[in-house]
């Protein structure tokens, strides 16, 4: 029984049980006296206006695109490094050539201004 | 400079594009000096690769110029060959070509049309050149070809006059006739040889079957037959006087009409391997000669009478290469050339003074005011008429002699035409030159060309009696240089068939020529005697062979029965085909009827297309299972 | 120890499952989903094979894969964005001004 | 035994997970069920012993592309709220086609005659995935990275606002 | 575990694929901090012509080995294709020059993804590995997608867009479950291996199933019919000068990894893919002409003509013998120039979005414009196969290799469909010579010096092959089995 997953599974267990046991007890105890104003979004106080979705700024979606295309590039370099010492020197180079390229595009983003956040 | 011959050929088609393309910019003369100029140099390279010939290994050389067509194992290149025949024929293409453009700057001076008609002028040189250059059968098709094509073009210059183009017509329809022929046997020659190049054909042509090779030189001589005017597809020639004079002269004369001799000459060795096709061809030229010469007595249109004698002429070198007398053939396609451009160019200037009019029964006395074309007129009558020591008499006389080696009835027939062309020939002369002019209007205005349109003249003159020392007759020890010009081209051909050793004897030569050239002064004599001393035998010996002179006029009604048998149900056919079949089945049914299923079909597919992206996804994935399931169950 | 049917089996199920679902949402972004849905289950036979024939080149494959599921997640989502501001709409009927 | 249930429960994961992205009306919902058919997915990599693939599978198909098309639907809010029908007239044609497509693979996999080899299954899976990249299969290493490069200029210029566009220009 | 052992790496045979990609990035980097995107342009063209000539030079080396162990090869074939790829490129560069100005499309960022675009075309072309076919297959896609959505105002752009990409990303699904079941079956993902394994083994029902989905997959790329609905709305809305390039470049790329696939991986199946693809292309070849008689507008009619055209090259695949390889790649370089020419015609004639397009807006064209209307009557009549011209030689090559494969029927039915293809193409010739010219017709712009060599080189090739189609027959015989 010392397949090294079992604890990967306790963790997913005590992950998905602690909320579901928060939230349940709580949802079995509480009063359930639903009323209008109770039910109205809360909003500091004052009437909420517009819709509940706020407009969503572009530059937020655009920089999980970005987020995404390095992601897949770290996720490349890992196995890279696992296997760091078996390789000969020009794996090296490879990877050089693999980041450089990447470092384009990251410029390019920068210059584009893609990754001002506000 | 052999391997620049591919030149001779560009020069003239540069001269094409220029006159062309830039025609009407340029201005008459610039037209006419440039069209001279291209062939002036294509003449000069010529000359050059002409004195380079005896320097050459076994005296030929292949220029290749490029790969044409591969399909598979059919290679077609296009390459030049550089051997004695076919430098002799490009020298009196462009050599006679360059006098008659020259001719022809002075006779066009007045048309308005006229860069249309120096560029149809350079592409015919070009053509012509194309043809006789090739080094294979499928190069000399597409000379052949091209060179009908120019006449068509050239005949019918004047297209506004109907009767020239329907010459132009009637002259493409009949060298089409021909050239099926003639392209039934290139076809043929590629089916059993499996290669179009003149070496390998003639080298494999041993051991081919006789029947395969009299086949195939009976084809091409079809072709011969309609390109050279003979018996029974000359019709159109006569007709083809309709073209301005230049173009007789050039294309009527000296070089297309001889393309049917040089292709005959050119394959010696099949025509060698076939003797019963020889036979035809000796048999069909004589007979040619004859017929022509019989029509020519009558004619009264200068130009008629001189485009039947052109017919007699090639009748004669038909006959000479039916006989086996390959270079007499040519020799006398040379002088034949020389003479005959210059009486057409003389006949040319006389039309020319007198206002086109060319009826010899108007015309008469035009001697004292028009020396310069009287005199080369009568030199080139003499050569025609083969008046001893003239280049004609030479020409004709070993014609005569090698003919009477072989076979004595066309002998018989050949000196029998020489008297028909003496006589014919001089009534031409004293009816238009002599006696007294008969239309005083149309005389009172002639007057002598300019320099430009007489200078051709007196060369072709000179040449006329000078072209003799080609070939002086071997039989009398004289040095006949022509023989030995052409020998190695047609040695080959004796490989396969023995030579013929026998020699007439010294005496026999003499004898013959002694009897020709009585006969030529005789024909002379009678020409005089009926013409300018007793002008109304004429008009007796007509009544008195009122039969016969009525056929002769309608030139034995030829023309007609041609209409009868052939022309009219063609059209009738034609007009059933358009009328009935073609406008009822096929415009309604087939065309229009596949038109609009079609377009229908096309409006359906388009309508399937909805832009809507969930069709295409499901046609896809449709498409990806039906493929799917298909290779699954295979 | 799972025999490895099951897991072609399963992922044929799924493939199914994602070009049903291509075929019938209207919503660009669902069929986006569907697409890499499908994605997965190509993913999963190649794994499965891999562990089968004992080679590594099928996880090889899947990494290039899911590099490109992730690479045309985000272009589909940036063409869908420009669409999105000139139509206002992101239902795939709409896009369909471009027929005949 | 233990395997034989995890197996089930990724099972369920994954196939609810996908009919859910395909049934639900509100977007929001397909995108969890995306997710959750996705972790399933990399719950089978793990039994298939490709236990990098799992972590890739969670870190970049979750963890990115589920958020990117979370942002995206964020983005494009308005249809979050309208329940205009979801699905078109399709749904009976799209339902025997995909069935077809099931029938046919499930004949494929059906005759082949399993198992195919038996061995000892490698545990040093990483490294040989390391030396496989940068070794025989070292091209598709570097056009990775400019197809990565390339679909960041293409959602940029895509992507980005029009004013923000002409500001910069 | 198989150790793998590491191969010599051979980075020689990948110079013009390095190039390619090292001009893509320099462009990237200088369209950042430079305003003139003209001068990007010349300067891709001028990498895209060192890298061909680069190419050619290395060609000629002897004893070329492979490179990459087994991944990608550099043999003639993919040399060949390599000119193929690089001389559209340079002439779709050309072509954009001219043409993006207009539309108010002119970024540099175009010229980096038409870069990489051919650097993708370039790796499928040389690939002998599912993976490195699927990689460039997806480079070459996504620059595509980008491209055709590229112009964010047009409506027609954006839609063009996201059409081609869910239509490309659902049909490389299937490819890569076709791919899946071939690693499956032959356990291992190189062209050689599996065509060793199958000839070897006996007939796995999952590679037949692998190999039909393969088909799939690149069939939906070089718009075969049903896979082809996404190609008339793309290359309609589509900027000209991204149709231009992605008509020719893609289905190129497309033919080439089909043919390697086929000739080196499936020989076992030979005789059913060969009916197969006979199917497919009688079903292309009819409904891409029968299509374009409908059709009003130019650029759409080209798009259905470059659906019939792939119909031609299916004919040459289903052959399945080297003289089809041989007629197929000839008849490529050829189709590049001529459609290229034609599509840079319309760029030309284009004004702001839909205008300039339209049949009618053709007519009375040689009065306004003589040497355009040559050029593209030029175009037209080669692509209907007129003698003279290079399309005639293209065809009659192809049409040889099947009848030579006693695939006849096929024949017959190509040729009866290049007698209905004469029709739309003459029709276009008709407005421009025969009917006058509507007095409201849109002006014409001058087009820009870098259209006009363009159309003369395309041009000049056209006629030049069409006169001396024997040079380039041993080139390509030369070039395919060096």
């Amino acid at each position: 029984m010392q397949n090294p997953y079992n604890f990967v599974g306790v963790l997913i267990l005590a992950a998905i049980l602690l909320p579901v046991v928060g939230l349940g007890v709580a949802w079995l105890v509480r009063p359930h006296k639903p009323n209008p104003i109770k039910k109205s979004t809360y909003e500091c106080g004052i009437e909420p206006i517009g819709e509940t979705w706020v407009q969503f700024k572009v530059s937020y979606y655009i920089y999980a695109l970005i987020f995404v295309v390095f992601d897949v590039e770290s996720v490349f370099l890992f196995p890279w490094a696992v296997a760091y010492n078996r390789l000969p020197l020009y794996a090296f180079l490879e990877v050089v050539i693999f980041i450089a390229i990447l470092f384009f595009a990251l410029i390019y983003a920068w210059r584009k201004g893609a990754l001002k956040w506000l | 400079m052999t391997n620049f011959i591919w030149l001779a050929i560009a020069f003239p088609l540069v001269g094409v594009v220029v006159n062309g393309i830039f025609g009407r910019k340029l201005g008459r003369a610039a037209n006419g000096w440039i069209a001279v100029g291209t062939v002036a140099a294509a003449f000069v390279v010529g000359v050059l690769s002409f004195l380079q010939v005896p320097s050459l290994p076994e005296h030929a050389q292949i220029v290749p110029l490029w790969r044409w067509i591969t399909i598979g194992d059919f290679e077609v290149y296009l390459s030049l060959l550089v051997d004695p025949l076919s430098m002799l024929m490009t020298l009196v293409v462009t050599g006679v070509g360059l006098l008659i453009h020259i001719y022809a700057i002075g006779y066009m001076d007045h048309d308005k049309d006229v860069a249309r008609f120096f560029t149809y002028l350079n592409l015919f040189i070009a053509s012509m050149l194309i043809l006789v250059l090739s080094d294979n059968f499928l190069g000399l098709y597409v000379g052949w070809e091209l060179v009908g094509a120019c006449s068509y073009l050239l005949i019918g210059f004047w297209f506004y006059k109907d009767s020239a183009a329907d010459a132009g017509k009637k002259a493409f329809i009949v060298n089409r006739v021909g050239d099926f022929g003639f392209a039934l046997g290139v076809f043929l020659i590629w089916t059993t040889f499996g290669t179009l190049q003149y070496t390998n054909v003639f080298e494999a042509a041993g051991d081919k079957p006789v029947a395969v090779i009299t086949a195939i030189t009976a084809l091409l001589f079809v072709g011969a037959i309609g390109k050279s005017a003979q018996l029974p597809l000359y019709v159109w020639l006569p007709d083809a006087m309709e073209g301005p004079t230049p173009v007789s002269a050039l294309i009527h004369a000296a070089t297309m009409v001889t393309a049917g001799v040089y292709m005959i000459a050119r394959s010696n060795v099949l025509y060698a391997l076939a003797p019963q096709t020889s036979t035809i061809v000796a048999v069909v030229g004589g007979v040619t000669a004859l017929f022509a010469a019989t029509i020519a007595l009558v004619q009264f249109d200068l130009k008629r009478v001189m485009a039947y004698s052109t017919i007699s002429q090639l009748g004669y070198m038909v006959m000479a290469v039916g006989v086996g007398a390959y270079a007499s053939g040519i020799f006398h396609l040379v002088t034949h050339a020389f003479f005959k451009a210059l009486l057409f160019m003389a006949a040319g200037s006389v039309m020319h003074a007198a206002h086109d009019v060319i009826d010899m029964r108007r015309l008469g006395g035009l001697k004292a005011k028009m020396p310069i074309t009287y005199w080369t007129f009568v030199v080139g009558g003499l050569a025609l008429a083969g008046f001893p020591l003239t280049a004609g008499f030479f020409s004709k006389d070993e014609i005569l002699a090698k003919t009477f080696e072989a076979n004595i009835w066309l002998y018989a027939i050949g000196v029998f035409t020489a008297l028909l062309t003496a006589f014919y020939t001089f009534r031409a002369i004293f009816m238009t030159f002599h006696g007294k002019p008969k239309d005083a209007e149309v005389y009172e205005h002639i007057h002598e060309n300019k320099p430009v349109m007489t200078v051709p003249l007196v060369i072709l003159a000179g040449l006329s009696i000078f072209g003799g020392l080609l070939g002086l007759p071997g039989g009398l020890g004289l040095p006949n240089w022509l023989d030995g010009w052409l020998e190695p081209v047609f040695e080959l051909k004796n490989m396969f068939v023995p030579a013929e050793a026998v020699h007439t004897g010294v005496g026999t030569e003499v004898g013959l020529m002694a009897l020709s050239s009585t006969l030529v002064i005789l024909g002379i004599v009678a020409a005089w005697w009926v013409y300018l001393r007793k002008p109304q035998i004429a008009e007796k010996t007509a009544q008195s062979f009122a039969a016969g002179y009525k056929l002769l006029a309608n030139k034995y009604y030829v023309d007609e029965i041609y209409d009868a048998l052939f022309v009219n149900p063609a059209r009738g056919l034609g007009v059933f085909f358009a009328k009935v079949v073609d406008m009822g089945v096929i415009d309604m049914v087939l065309v229009d009827g596949t038109a609009k299923s079609v377009g229908y079909f096309g409006r359906v597919m388009s309508r399937w297309q909805t832009g809507y992206i969930r069709n295409y996804v499901v046609s896809i994935f449709v498409g990806a299972i039906v493929i799917g399931a298909y290779f699954f169950l295979r | 120890m799972v025999p490895t049917p099951y897991y072609l089996l399963l992922a044929a199920v799924l493939f199914a499952i994602g070009a049903g679902g291509v075929m019938l949402r209207r919503n660009t972004l669902v069929i986006l989903m569907c697409v890499e849905l499908m994605m997965n289950a190509v993913n999963l036979t190649f794994v499965a094979f891999s562990h089968e024939l004992n080679d590594m080149t099928g996880q090889v494959f899947v990494f290039m894969i899911m590099t490109v599921a992730a690479v045309e997640a985000a272009i589909g989502l940036a063409i869908l964005v420009e669409l999105y501001r000139l139509t206002r709409s992101v239902n795939i009927d709409e896009f369909n001004s471009l027929k005949g | 035994m233990v395997e034989q249930i995890v197996f089930f429960i990724f099972t369920i994961l994954v196939l609810g997970g996908g009919i859910g992205v395909i049934t639900t009306k509100n977007i929001y919902y397909a995108a969890l069920f995306f997710s959750a058919s996705l972790s399933g997915m990399a719950g089978y990599f793990v039994l298939l012993n490709a236990g990098f693939l799992a972590a890739v599978q969670i870190v970049v198909y979750i963890g990115a592309i589920a958020i990117l098309i979370l942002f995206a639907i964020m983005l494009s809010r308005r249809m979050m709220t309208t329940k205009e029908q979801q699905t078109n007239r399709q749904t009976w044609l799209a339902a025997i086609a995909s069935f077809l497509l099931f029938v046919a693979l499930l004949g494929v996999v059906m005759q082949v005659t399993w198992p195919l080899s038996a061995e000892k299954h490698a545990d040093n899976v990483l490294v040989l995935l390391g030396m496989s990249f940068l070794g025989s299969y070292v091209i598709p290493f570097e056009v990775v990275s400019v197809l990565l490069l390339v679909s960041l200029i293409g959602a940029i210029i895509l992507a980005r606002d029009i004013q923000t566009e002409e500001g910069r220009e | 575990m198989t150790a793998i052992e590491i191969p010599a790496l051979n980075f020689a045979a990948l110079l013009p694929l390095f190039i390619v990609v090292g001009t893509g990035l320099l462009v990237v980097v200088l369209d950042l901090f430079i305003a003139d995107k003209k001068s990007l342009g010349w300067l891709s063209l001028f990498g895209v012509i060192l890298a061909a000539i680069v190419g050619n030079m290395q060609q000629g080396g002897a004893g070329f080995d492979p490179a990459f162990q087994n991944v990608s090869l550099l043999d003639g074939y993919a040399n060949f294709f390599n000119i193929i790829f690089l001389s559209t490129a340079a002439l779709s560069i050309l072509v954009a020059l001219g043409y993006l100005g207009r539309v108010g499309l002119h970024r540099g960022e175009y010229y980096a993804l038409l870069l990489f675009a051919t650097s993708g075309m370039m790796a499928m072309g040389m690939a002998t590995d599912l993976m490195v076919v699927f990689i460039g297959l997806e480079t070459m896609s996504i620059a595509l997608y980008v491209m055709s959505a590229l112009n964010r105002h047009s409506r027609p752009s954006g839609e063009a867009g996201i059409k081609y990409f869910l239509m490309g990303s659902f049909a490389s699904a299937f490819l890569l479950y076709g791919m899946a079941l071939t690693y499956g079956a032959t356990g291992s993902t190189n062209f050689s291996d599996i065509g060793s394994v199958l000839t070897a083994g006996t007939v796995a029902p999952m590679a037949m199933l692998g190999l039909g989905l393969l088909l799939v997959g690149f069939a939906f790329k070089v718009a075969a019919v049903p896979f082809q609905w996404w190609t008339p709305d793309v290359y309609h809305g589509a900027p000209t000068a991204v149709t231009t390039f992605m008509s020719v470049g893609a289905k190129a790329a497309g033919f080439a990894t089909l043919m390697r696939l086929l000739m080196v991986s499936f020989p076992a199946f030979a005789v059913d893919w060969q009916l197969a693809i006979a199917v497919l292309a009688v079903l292309t070849m009819t409904l891409g002409n029968v299509a374009a008689l409908a059709q009003k507008d130019v650029k759409r009619m080209l798009a259905y003509s470059s659906i019939a055209h792939a119909g031609y090259i299916l004919v040459g695949v289903a052959a399945a013998t080297t003289e089809g390889i041989k007629s197929v790649l000839f008849y490529l370089l050829i189709y590049a120039f001529m459609n290229i020419g034609a599509f840079a015609v319309v760029g030309v004639l284009e004004q702001k979005e839909a205008i300039g397009t339209k049949l009618t807006e053709y007519a009375g064209l040689a009065r306004k414009n003589p040497w355009l209307a040559m050029v593209m009557a030029l175009f037209l009549f080669s692509l209907t196969g007129f003698p003279p011209l290079a399309g005639f030689w293209g065809k009659l090559y192809i049409f040889r290799a099947a009848v030579n494969a006693d695939l006849t029927w096929l024949a017959v039915v190509a040729v009866i469909n290049s007698g209905v293809a004469a029709f739309y193409y003459l029709s276009v010739i008709v407005q421009m010579y025969m009917k006058p010219a509507a007095d409201d017709a849109p002006e014409i712009l001058p087009s820009t010096p870098a259209t006009r060599i363009a159309l003369a080189v395309a041009g000049l090739a056209v006629v030049l092959i069409g006169i001396l189609p024997a040079s380039l027959v041993d080139m390509v015989a030369k070039g395919v089995f060096g």
